[in-house]
Parts: C-alpha cells; sequence; structure tokens
C-alpha cells in the first residue's frame, strides 16, 4: 500500500516534466526550468540532511561548487570525458563531505550551522586564490567546457538540456523516494526527532548523519556537474556563502520534511526573481517581504502551507502543530 | 578591527541569550549604524556626539521594528524559521537602505581629525583606532554593569537562564525579548558608527561584519559575553597575521580553518562550557 | 547466582570532583526483575547511562552474557540487547505509531542507502516482514488500531506503552526502565507492573530504576539501593524493606530534605 | 497509513499544479508581442556586489534613449529599451541574457558591466546571432575574436601598459603589486606581472585583498619592509579608496598608482586628503575640463558630463561612458544598415570607424572588436581633489 501511494504522485509529476515543453518552448523559459532541476537536485539532498536527519548545512553550495569546478578543470584542462568528471567530482565530494562531515556532524545547532558556513567559505576562498587550477575570481577561463554527449546526443539546445537534466532529475528522485521510505529514512527521522533515542533503538546515529552528509554532498556535486555543462562557464560567485543561504532559504520555504517541498521551493525561489525582473532594482525588496511573508504566515513553508489548507477545507483541526514540526 | 567583530559578536550574543536566536540581521544593524553615521556627521555636519547618539537611536530603533513587526507576533515558531526570518528582514534592511541611501560608498573624517595617527614604538596606529577600543571598553563595562547591577539587566539574565521560569517568577519575557534587540541594534549601530571612518560603508557591507561577528560569537562560545569580545579580537589580530605573514590570500581563511579546529575540539567553543550551550535544535 | 545476564564490576563515573557512581558492583541474572533505589541524586540515572552505554564509566568493568561491554558505545550496546526507555517519554513525534516500533527492529535489518534506494527484492522482503513484526508487538500493546496514526497523537500513557512496545521490538536481553512509573496514577501505575511482569514472562530480562516505592516492592526479584554512588544494600525486597541502612537513608534524607 | 499517504498526495497535486500554472503562465505570455519599436536590450549590474558600475551604465541608457526617441527615434522607429539585471551573478546573467534574446527578441545588448559576467555568456550571442557590447574591460572578451562580441572600454593591458611606460619615465625599478581579489583585480594583476620585465621593472611584493576588506594595513606594512619604488593598486571596487589612507598612516611616501578602475570621483573624495597626487590611467572623461579645447573628444565628453550630471545630480563617471559608447555605436550602425536587423547591424558595427566616444576613438575592424588603442587612455592625477591630466 506503501508502495502505490509514493508511485502515484511520481508518475503525475512525471507526467508533467515530460510534457512541460510541449507548452513551454521559450527558450529562455526552458532555461529557468533547467535550472530549476538543477536546485532541485541540489535541495533534494540538502531536504535528506535538514528536513528529515534535522542537520543543518550552511556550506551546501561548497560541494556544489565542487563538482562544478571538478567538471570544468577535468574536462578542459585535463580533457577527461564529461561523465568520468562527473563521476570524479561526486567522488572527490564524498571524501571532502567525509572529511568534514565526521568531525562537524559532532556539533549541534548554532555551532554546526558555523562550522558549515566556514567550510563553505573556506571552500570558496580556495577558488578564489588557486589561480593556476581554478582560473581564480574571473573564472575558469582556461578552456570552455563541452557540452556533455549522452550515448549519441549532444546536450546543447535547451529542450534536451531540460530532459537530460530532468531526467537525471526523476532518477535521483525515484532513489531519494526510495530511501525515505525505507529502513534509512526512518532511522535519519529518528535522528532528528531524538538522537538519544534514536541510539537508543541501535541507530549509528554520526554514521548515519556523515552518511547523509555525503550523500546530500553527491547530490550538490551531480548538480553542479550538470550546471558547469549547461552554463559552460564556472566562477567563484555563484558557489558563495549567499548561495548557501539561498539553498537552506530554498528547503525552508518550500517546506522542510518533504522531497516534494524541496524541489517545490527550489522553483519558487528561482522563478520567483526571474518573474521580479520586472520591477527591476525594486526586486530586492520584493523579494525580501515574499520571503518574509512566507516565513511569517506559512511557517511550514509552501508544503506545510498547502498542507495546512487542505486541512482547513476538510475541517480537520488539530494538525496545525504537524505542519510545523515536519 | 577585531573589536568590530567583537561588538557585533555581543550583540549575537544578547539576542541569543534572551530568545535563542542567531539574528542574521545583526550585520545589517552594523552596516545601518555606518551609513546613518556617514550621513549625520558627513552630510548634516552635525556634532560629532549628537550624530552618534541620534545613530544608536535610529539604530535601536530599528532592531524594535523588526522585533516588534516580525518576531514578536509569532506564536510559537521554530528556530529555524526564526533565523530565515532575520534572514529576510536583513535583505529588506539592505534593499531599503539601497534605495534611501543609493548605492555608492559613504565614509567620513575620524572622530578626531583626518588622517591623524598615534606613533607607538614605530607602528603608526590611526586615532580612529582608539576611538574603536574606547567604544568597545565603554559598551563592555556598560554591559557587566547593566547586567549584574540593574534589575532589568539581572531579569534579562534570568529569560536567559529559564525562559519558562523567569515568566513564572514575573519577568516580562516578552518584553525582554523586544528589550535584548533594541540592546543588540544599539551596540550594532556603536560599531558602525565607529567603523565608518575607517572601512567606509555601502548598503552590502553588513553580511561580511554578520558573518565575522557569528564567527567571533561562536568562537567564544555563543551565549558567553567574554568569551565573544576575546574570540572577536583573536579572529582580528589572526586576520591582519595571516595578511601581513603568510597570503592575503587565504586572510579570510585561516582564522575560519583556527575556529574549525577549535569547534572541533572543543564543541561548544573556546569559553563556553558545555552545560551553558544550551544547545537548541534545529 | 546463576546466569548472569548483565555484571557490572567495581563501575565509577565521575563528573569532575563528583563521584556521581562509586564503585558499584552487582549481577543480575537472566529472567530477574532487579529494581535499582536511592534518594534523589544517589546517581541511579548515571549508572543506567554508563550501563546502556551513554556515559564511559570512569573506572570498572562491564560484562553482558560474558562479554566485556565496558566500552561500547549505546547504539551498539542496543544491537547487543541492551534496550531502555526514558524517564521522560522519548517517543519518535515525527513518525507513525508502527514506524516507531520499526525502528527498533533497525538492528535486526540491514538495508543502507544503497540497497534502499535501489529497492532490491530482498529488501521488500524484509520491509513487509519488518511491517508484520512490528504489528505483532504492537498487538501485544494494545496499539494495533492506531498504528497509522503520528505518535505525538497519542495520550501520554499509550506513548508510555509505546516506547515499551518499541523497546522490546529491539528483542532485547535486558530492558533497562527508567522510571516507567513517572507521571502516571494509581491506577496506570498498576496497569504497568502488570506490564513488566508480562515483558518478563517473555523472557526479558528487567532492570528497573523506580521512585514509586510500591510498585519496587510489588514486582521486584531483587532490590539494589544506591546512596551517594555507592551501593549500600543488595537483596530481596523483605530483605531491603528490613535493612536499618536503607531505613536510615531514607528516613534521614526525608528528614533533612523536609 | 493510508491516510497519512492519501494527504501527501493530495499536496503532490497541489505542488503539480503550481507547477503547469507557471508552465502555462509562461506559455501564455508569448502572444502578446508587438513589432514596432526597435528593442535593445541591456544587461548591467544593477543590484549586488558591482552595483555602481551598473547604475551609471543603466541612468546613461535611459536617458539617451529618452533623448534619441524624442528626437524622433532611429530609422523613424523609437528604441525600446530593455534593462536588466545581473545581481553580480554569473547565472542570473545567462538569465538575463537568454531572455532578452529569446523574449524580448531585441536587436542587440549592452552589457555586461563585469568581465565574469561577460565571460559567462560569451557564446550566446554566437548561438542566437545578436551583436553584444560588452561593458566590462578583460581583454578575454574580445580575445580571441568572436563574430557577434565587441567591448567598449579600454583594454587592461593597455592601462597596465600606460601604468609601466610612466613608472619607466620617472626611473622606477621595482614596484609593489596590490590588487584586489576579484575577476577585474586579478586580469590586471596578471598583465602586470607579465609585461613589467619588458619595461625592466621587478615585481617584489604581490598582494590581493578582499573587494570588501575595510583595512589594508598588513599588507602595506609588508610592502613597506620590501625595497618597492612605487606601489600599483588594481581595484574596482571602494576598498582601493582605503590604500591611500592606510599609506599614508603608515607614513609610507613612495608614489600609488592606480588601475583605470579608479575612474569614479567618489573614489578620490573617499580618499579626501590621502588622495592628493595617486596617478592612473583613464579615459579622458573624468578631467575633460583640462583637456585643450582642440581635443577631438573635448566636445563629446564635455556634452555627456553636463547631461548626465543635470540629470541625475551625481558626478559622471567612466562606467556610464562606456554604455553611451555602446548604444551610439549600436545606434549608428542601424542607421548605416537602413535596416532592422541583426546581422546587417552586426556588420555595420565591426565596420565602425573614427567612432568619437567618451573612451576614445573608435576603430573596430574584423581582427579588433577593442575599437580601442592603448593612448584611450590618458594618465591622470589628483590635484586638490579633482582630476586632471597628468603633465609629465
Amino acid at each position: 500500500m506503501m508502495k502505490r501511494n509514493i508511485y502515484i504522485p511520481y508518475a503525475v509529476f512525471l507526467m508533467i516534466v515530460l510534457l512541460a515543453p510541449m507548452f513551454v518552448k521559450n527558450p529562455y523559459y526552458l532555461g529557468v526550468l533547467v535550472q530549476v532541476g538543477i536546485f532541485s537536485l541540489v535541495t533534494m539532498g540538502l531536504s535528506l540532511l535538514m528536513g528529515y536527519a534535522g542537520q543543518i548545512s550552511l556550506g551546501h553550495a561548497a560541494f556544489f561548487g565542487m563538482g562544478a569546478y571538478a567538471s570544468a578543470i577535468l574536462t578542459g584542462t585535463c580533457h577527461w570525458s564529461p561523465w568520468l568528471a562527473m563521476g570524479a567530482g561526486m567522488l572527490i565530494t564524498a571524501c571532502v563531505a567525509w572529511f568534514v562531515g565526521t568531525p562537524s556532524l559532532k556539533l549541534k545547532g548554532h555551532y554546526l550551522a558555523m562550522a558549515t558556513l566556514g567550510f563553505g567559505l573556506i571552500v570558496n576562498i580556495f577558488f578564489l586564490a588557486e589561480v593556476d587550477l581554478t582560473g581564480g575570481p574571473s573564472g575558469y577561463t582556461f578552456a570552455r567546457i563541452p557540452h556533455i554527449t549522452f550515448i549519441k546526443w549532444t546536450i546543447k539546445s535547451e529542450t534536451s538540456s531540460y530532459y537530460f537534466v530532468w531526467g537525471i532529475l526523476l532518477v535521483i528522485l525515484l532513489l531519494t523516494l526510495h530511501i525515505i521510505h525505507s529502513r534509512v529514512g526512518r532511522a535519519l527521522r529518528s535522528i532528528h526527532a531524538d538522537e538519544e533515542a534514536a541510539r537508543a533503538m541501535g541507530v549509528n546515529t554520526a554514521q548515519y548523519k556523515v552518511g547523509i552528509f555525503i550523500l546530500s554532498g553527491i547530490y550538490a556535486s551531480l548538480a553542479g556537474s550538470l550546471y558547469a555543462h549547461y552554463i559552460r562557464f564556472v566562477a567563484p560567485d555563484p558557489f558563495g556563502l549567499m548561495e548557501s543561504v539561498l539553498l537552506v532559504t530554498m528547503v525552508i520555504v518550500g517546506g522542510m520534511g518533504s522531497i516534494w517541498g524541496a524541489i517545490a521551493g527550489a522553483a519558487l525561489l528561482i522563478i520567483l526573481p526571474e518573474a521580479l525582473r520586472f520591477f527591476q532594482d525594486y526586486n530586492i525588496l520584493i523579494y525580501g517581504a515574499i520571503l518574509l511573508f512566507i516565513m511569517l504566515f506559512l511557517p511550514g513553508g509552501i508544503f506545510g502551507g498547502s498542507q495546512m489548507l487542505w486541512l482547513l477545507i476538510r475541517k480537520i483541526p488539530g494538525r496545525r502543530q504537524e505542519a510545523k514540526d515536519g | 578591527m577585531g573589536s568590530i567583530y567583537a561588538l557585533a559578536a555581543l550583540g549575537f550574543n544578547i539576542i541569543y541569550n534572551a530568545t535563542g536566536i542567531i539574528n542574521f540581521a545583526q550585520g545589517e544593524f552594523v552596516m545601518l549604524g555606518a551609513m546613518l553615521m556617514a550621513y549625520f556627521a558627513a552630510v548634516l555636519k552635525l556634532p560629532l556626539l549628537l550624530a552618534f547618539i541620534v545613530v544608536v537611536l535610529l539604530v535601536a530603533c530599528v532592531g524594535l521594528i523588526l522585533e516588534r513587526g516580525c518576531i514578536h507576533p509569532l506564536k510559537n515558531p521554530s528556530i529555524l524559521v526564526l533565523v530565515m526570518i532575520t534572514i529576510a528582514a536583513s535583505i529588506l534592511l539592505k534593499g531599503v537602505t539601497m534605495f534611501i541611501a543609493g548605492k555608492e560608498v559613504h565614509g567620513m573624517e575620524y572622530f578626531s581629525g583626518e588622517n591623524t595617527v598615534v606613533d607607538m614604538g614605530g607602528a603608526k596606529v590611526p586615532t580612529q583606532t582608539f576611538w574603536i577600543l574606547g567604544v568597545l571598553g565603554v559598551v563592555v563595562c556598560g554591559l557587566v554593569i547593566f547586567f549584574n547591577l540593574t534589575l532589568a539587566g539581572k531579569a534579562m539574565r534570568a529569560c536567559a537562564f529559564d525562559r519558562t521560569a523567569a515568566s513564572l517568577m514575573g519577568i516580562p519575557t516578552k518584553r525582554m525579548v523586544m528589550f535584548s534587540f533594541f540592546l543588540s541594534a544599539a551596540i550594532g549601530g556603536m560599531a558602525g558608527a565607529v567603523i565608518v571612518p575607517i572601512s567606509m560603508a555601502d548598503y552590502q557591507s553588513g553580511a561580511m561584519f554578520g558573518i565575522k561577528g557569528f564567527g567571533a560569537a561562536v568562537f567564544g562560545g555563543l551565549g558567553n559575553n567574554f568569551g565573544a569580545v576575546s574570540a572577536g579580537l583573536i579572529l582580528g589580530i589572526l586576520e591582519a597575521l595571516t595578511a601581513g605573514y603568510l597570503s592575503s590570500h587565504y586572510k579570510d581563511a585561516l582564522p575560519l580553518a583556527v575556529l574549525l579546529l577549535v569547534l572541533f575540539v572543543k564543541p561548544s567553543g573556546l569559553f563556553g562550557s558545555e552545560a551553558a550551550g544550551r544547545l537548541k535544535k534545529f | 547466582m546463576a546466569d548472569p545476564i548483565l555484571e557490572l564490576k567495581d563501575v565509577c563515573r565521575f563528573f569532575g570532583g563528583v563521584r556521581a557512581v562509586d564503585g558499584v558492583s552487582f549481577c543480575v541474572s537472566k529472567g530477574q526483575i532487579k529494581s535499582i533505589i536511592g534518594p534523589n541524586g544517589a546517581g541511579k540515572t548515571t549508572l543506567f547511562n554508563v550501563i546502556a552505554g551513554n556515559m564511559k564509566p570512569t573506572k570498572g568493568n562491564i560484562r553482558l552474557q560474558n562479554r566485556n561491554v565496558t566500552m561500547l558505545p549505546d547504539y551498539k550496546m542496543a544491537s547487543l540487547g541492551v534496550t531502555r526507555t526514558f524517564q521522560t517519554i522519548k517517543i519518535f513525534s515525527n513518525m507513525t505509531v508502527l514506524e516507531n516500533v520499526m525502528i527498533a527492529r533497525h538492528p535486526r535489518s540491514r538495508a543502507g542507502f544503497f540497497s534502499a534506494a535501489f529497492r532490491f527484492p530482498w529488501m521488500r522482503r524484509e520491509e513487509t516482514s519488518l511491517i508484520r513484526e512490528s504489528r505483532k508487538y504492537l498487538e501485544f500493546f494494545d496499539l494495533l488500531g492506531k498504528a497509522d496514526h503520528p505518535a505525538h497523537t497519542l495520550p501520554f500513557k499509550e506513548q508510555r506503552l509505546l516506547e515499551f512496545a518499541r523497546a522490546l521490538a529491539n528483542e532485547p536481553v535486558i530492558l533497562l526502565a527508567d522510571e516507567p512509573a513517572a507521571g502516571l496514577n494509581t491506577r496506570e501505575t498498576k496497569d504497568i507492573a502488570a506490564l513488566i511482569k508480562r515483558i518478563r514472562d517473555t523472557g526479558v530480562t528487567v532492570l528497573l530504576v523506580e521512585h514509586d516505592m510500591s510498585l519496587v516492592m510489588d514486582i521486584s526479584d531483587e532490590i539494589l539501593v544506591l546512596d551517594f554512588g555507592k551501593k549500600i544494600a543488595e537483596g530481596t525486597p523483605e530483605h531491603i524493606r528490613k535493612n536499618d541502612e536503607v531505613i536510615a537513608v531514607y528516613l534521614g534524607r526525608r528528614a533533612e530534605g523536609a | 497509513m493510508m491516510k497519512f499517504f492519501k494527504k501527501q498526495n493530495l499536496f503532490c497535486v497541489v505542488l503539480v499544479l503550481c507547477f503547469s500554472l507557471t508552465v502555462f503562465s509562461f506559455a501564455q505570455e508569448k502572444k502578446e508581442e508587438k513589432k514596432e519599436p526597435i528593442k535593445i536590450g541591456a544587461i548591467f549590474s544593477i543590484t549586488g556586489g558591482a552595483s555602481w558600475l551598473g547604475e551609471p551604465e543603466r541612468n546613461t541608457m535611459v536617458m539617451y534613449v529618452e533623448k534619441i526617441n524624442k528626437a524622433g527615434g532611429v530609422l523613424g522607429r523609437p528604441i525600446e529599451l530593455i534593462v536588466e539585471d545581473t545581481e553580480g551573478n554569473e547565472t542570473k546573467t545567462v538569465n538575463a541574457t537568454k531572455k532578452l534574446i529569446t523574449k524580448d527578441n531585441v536587436i542587440a545588448i549592452v552589457g555586461p558591466s563585469r568581465s565574469g559576467s561577460t565571460m559567462a555568456i560569451i557564446d550566446i550571442p554566437g548561438e542566437y546571432k545578436v551583436p553584444l557590447i560588452s561593458c566590462a574591460a578583460a581583454e578575454s572578451i574580445a580575445v580571441p575574436v568572436r563574430k557577434y562580441v565587441f567591448k567598449t572600454p579600454q583594454k587592461d593591458s593597455d592601462a597596465a601598459l600606460r601604468i609601466l611606460e610612466h613608472l619607466k619615465k620617472k626611473g622606477v625599478k621595482k614596484i609593489a603589486i596590490m590588487s584586489e581579489a576579484s575577476g577585474f583585480g586579478d586580469q590586471g594583476r596578471l598583465q602586470l606581472k607579465k609585461y613589467a620585465p619588458e619595461y625592466g621593472i621587478a615585481v617584489v611584493a604581490d598582494d590581493t585583498y578582499g573587494p570588501k576588506d575595510t583595512d589594508m594595513t598588513p599588507q602595506l606594512t609588508k610592502i613597506k619592509a620590501t625595497e618597492a619604488q612605487a606601489v600599483v593598486n588594481w581595484s574596482i571596487v571602494p576598498a582601493q579608496s582605503i590604500i591611500p589612507k592606510n599609506m599614508k598612516q603608515l607614513g609610507m611616501t613612495i608614489p600609488l598608482y592606480q588601475s583605470h578602475g579608479f575612474g569614479n570621483p567618489k573614489y578620490a573624495e573617499a580618499c579626501g586628503e590621502a588622495g592628493e597626487g595617486i596617478i592612473f590611467p583613464a579615459g579622458r572623461l573624468l578631467a575633460c575640463d583640462t583637456l585643450p579645447d582642440d581635443h577631438p573628444q573635448k566636445k563629446v565628453l564635455m556634452n555627456y558630463k553636463k547631461e548626465y550630471e543635470e540629470r541625475f545630480k551625481d558626478s559622471v563617471s567612466t562606467f556610464g561612458g562606456h554604455a553611451y559608447d555602446a548604444l551610439f555605436i549600436i545606434v549608428e550602425a542601424i542607421k548605416k544598415a537602413g535596416v532592422v536587423d541583426k546581422d546587417k547591424i552586426r556588420d555595420e558595427i565591426e565596420k565602425t570607424k573614427g567612432f568619437i566616444g567618451t573612451g576614445g576613438i573608435f576603430n573596430y575592424s574584423p581582427e579588433d572588436h577593442t575599437g580601442l588603442q592603448k593612448d584611450a587612455f590618458e594618465m591622470l592625477t589628483i590635484k586638490n581633489g579633482k582630476f586632471v591630466v597628468l603633465q609629465d
């Protein structure tokens, strides 16, 4: 019974994703959707870490950047195949995540936030300072990042990028849904609820926390590689602290504790600024105001919000708390 | 520089103690202080002291409005939501400042005359440094007196210790939260006002003060004011040393790395005791 | 004493200068209900934490079924069969009742990130049997009807029951129950007493920390009395009731405390 | 469990609805398009780290497009200016460019303001065959030549060469380089290091600082201990005004050279007294009052300065000038082409010869999309708080 229930929304979502390009033909809009896909990948991982395991990372843009730079450098400087570079990027990221995560995840609350924030800043400074390797502040300009080739199609046009990115996203989404509804997902949620009790039940919490940290790092790295091959230019700016904060914001705005929320949050925070382009300078005000509004009135995020709305319509009281806790 | 981090860290601590929130708009208070000071002193040419007082009061009021408008209405918010709200608020503050003050950089003369320096054993120290140290000293003394000798200060400490118990004892915790925002905004404003002659400011400088201040607050152990001041100074000195002797590329990275190492070894910061850490869950 | 399940030798735990547990030795035999009592601050909960692996003992030796487990972390202890319930209820409020019990089967299942992500057939079988087994435990505690309710919506007593169900689903060798009657009224306490006996009858050894004397005297096979971290008496309820030192400690303390 | 997951189903439906709504609204918007005005796009960093760059650029564009339209437009059609913000973020820049090209169907683009942003989108104009004139300085924008990409600012390397020339003339043999850790600072640093040996000049110190730093005393203390005879600072952010102050505090008397990124009166203002005597290369705009009357650029520069300052009550900067040049090069090209056709306009831009702009006199060719020579830079200095042409 559980199985059917995770597959139905998935199937609906799949249909929407597949059919969207029939309505959205403009390359700009498609491009925005490609970015939604890329960012959803990161927020999905972050949602696993934050919403399920209850840990926070203010340094996730660093993993995102590591994937992007790994792809750029390995394909550009070393002439590797993009796929190999992507894999290597994920491997490197996993190692770094393990190395950083093992001591960091012993910390809690604001201390963990500071540790991950510090880590993110250090990685960003590395991108800036290692001019010979990364191209430094001007970005990676030694070679143009190649297009990626999937079997025999070169992913070049917006439409092919769209299907490529969302195809990967759909696969990862399915795997993620499986993880959530499994022994591992339960273990993660138990950590969120009460770490001591989780350990008392035999859950090796330290190992799971580091595990999920690594996994979310890998998601971010994969997204970074996709970003690098899509934009075909990497510079340190989009992988800085503000981006990390933005990623966390996406997860929270979307609604913690739900993978769908993570996707919704990424979609909102990518599409919103694009939609606000019209307002030019004022977009910073409107953006801030909308964010504040969401947090003030929908503390459960969009997803928690829709949940609450539905419950209000159905007049089932008493679940407000649930939306908040989730 | 370290003194400014110390002041920002103090601001973080005061709000953290009262509410358990990390106020990410703290850096914005510093920025506001700097911008307003530049405006009052350099453009309106108000006397220094008057300008300083007006600036501090204004920033403190912004802190109040922030608390009234964004934090107060929430009934039972989670920490993470509060943190996000302060981030959203800081974006708004930044935006408003951009519209009012424009995108340019603002600066002003040193309090005691342009570019005056004091020769100290060969090293030339700008006079403004003493102003900053002085303000830090006054703020620290003031806080010590406030928290230890006045009723309101004791009440705030009680809130920090146990909010429920404090409210049962008849301390108006809500008002204390409001006051903590007022106080930390005022301190942020002071920091901004004294730093602006040295570093100048534009509408985006808040983030940097925020991060460094947060770093110092954590480094010293959250909620520990003595730790915040020492950690702020240590971070400032570390930064200067790295830039001067090692590599200016990694000027910001090394103090951070030291901070991380300290956290790994002593998870509650340099001067924080584990019990006082009162770890808040997200 | 035949067949000791748990054996402590000269276990100490100091916090700075405070000797919370100071040289305690005792055995728990298979199928026993053993209680630890003592005045507030006597070191009972600390001792529990040391046994459960939450804290490392400063000194001493702990053996579980003749295996040295002194320095093992808590989650290892849990997988070896030392399970605990908490003084303040610690259910996983973000999960359903059934999932709470399924967590307890964690050490007895093996799906990892990889197999979970790809849903191998054996993993699905494991999941199905996990659900089946967990429902059995819920049935034992009369909670089956609420299997799909979010755990935090249960009333207090049922939350306590759920904690026991969860502990039992862990298939413990020995169950450490930390003040299971805290916050319950007399009738509910009686139910808990009956419940603990039922648990014992399924073959699980129970180690109990409890303030409620009537409960302790009623169900315990053996009682251990702690004061200032030291063992001052050990024996059957009758024996303890007559022990002068125990009476002195309790009465003396009471006189002071009042 | 049934119930629990069913609820989740519904949220998914809500999510999916939101998603499809966006999709549909995207699809809808496409229909409303009018063909009348000539659309020119502009991408500037109006907010974010480089907003002081984007602001004058946008102001300039808005002002002159209005002016052109008042005078009857180009080819009898008004110009519609569509300005987009990069927020100083490369991803946003890519989006903005694609939006301008594919949604707004602009015929040419001015911007972006920064080199990094320009590099991020460098292939897009070629892909969609839309001419783009960047307002960013980096050499790599126009080298190698990309068919559809032009730039108006002077080359970094020319600025570096002018500085080195001047240093050589003054007999300086050892210099210390300071640069801001950004694309701009980094490019300048590389150029200086590359060409310094050709002028017999040794680099004895090479330090950087963050664009948001507030105190450069540590780096300068280090430099003070070396034998450097001059400091060359390469930066485009406000932080550079701190350097002369710090130097004065440290009692350093060696001359300070700044890059053309110093070309903003606000920076000179911020330096205060300490700024006196700073030498830097820049377009002639900043010191146009002190230009001889017979200089070909004088009229253009004085007009631009007057109009800008009147309209925005703000002092003029060279950055706005880059946008001015780009706009009028495009307008001229449209006039010459006689039709609104992206390719024809591109061809005409490439044929631009002897165009007198604020940056210098532009001569584009198929081999050169920079258009300016190094004499477009004049060495300026600060005298009594004002930019003046350096006499010796």
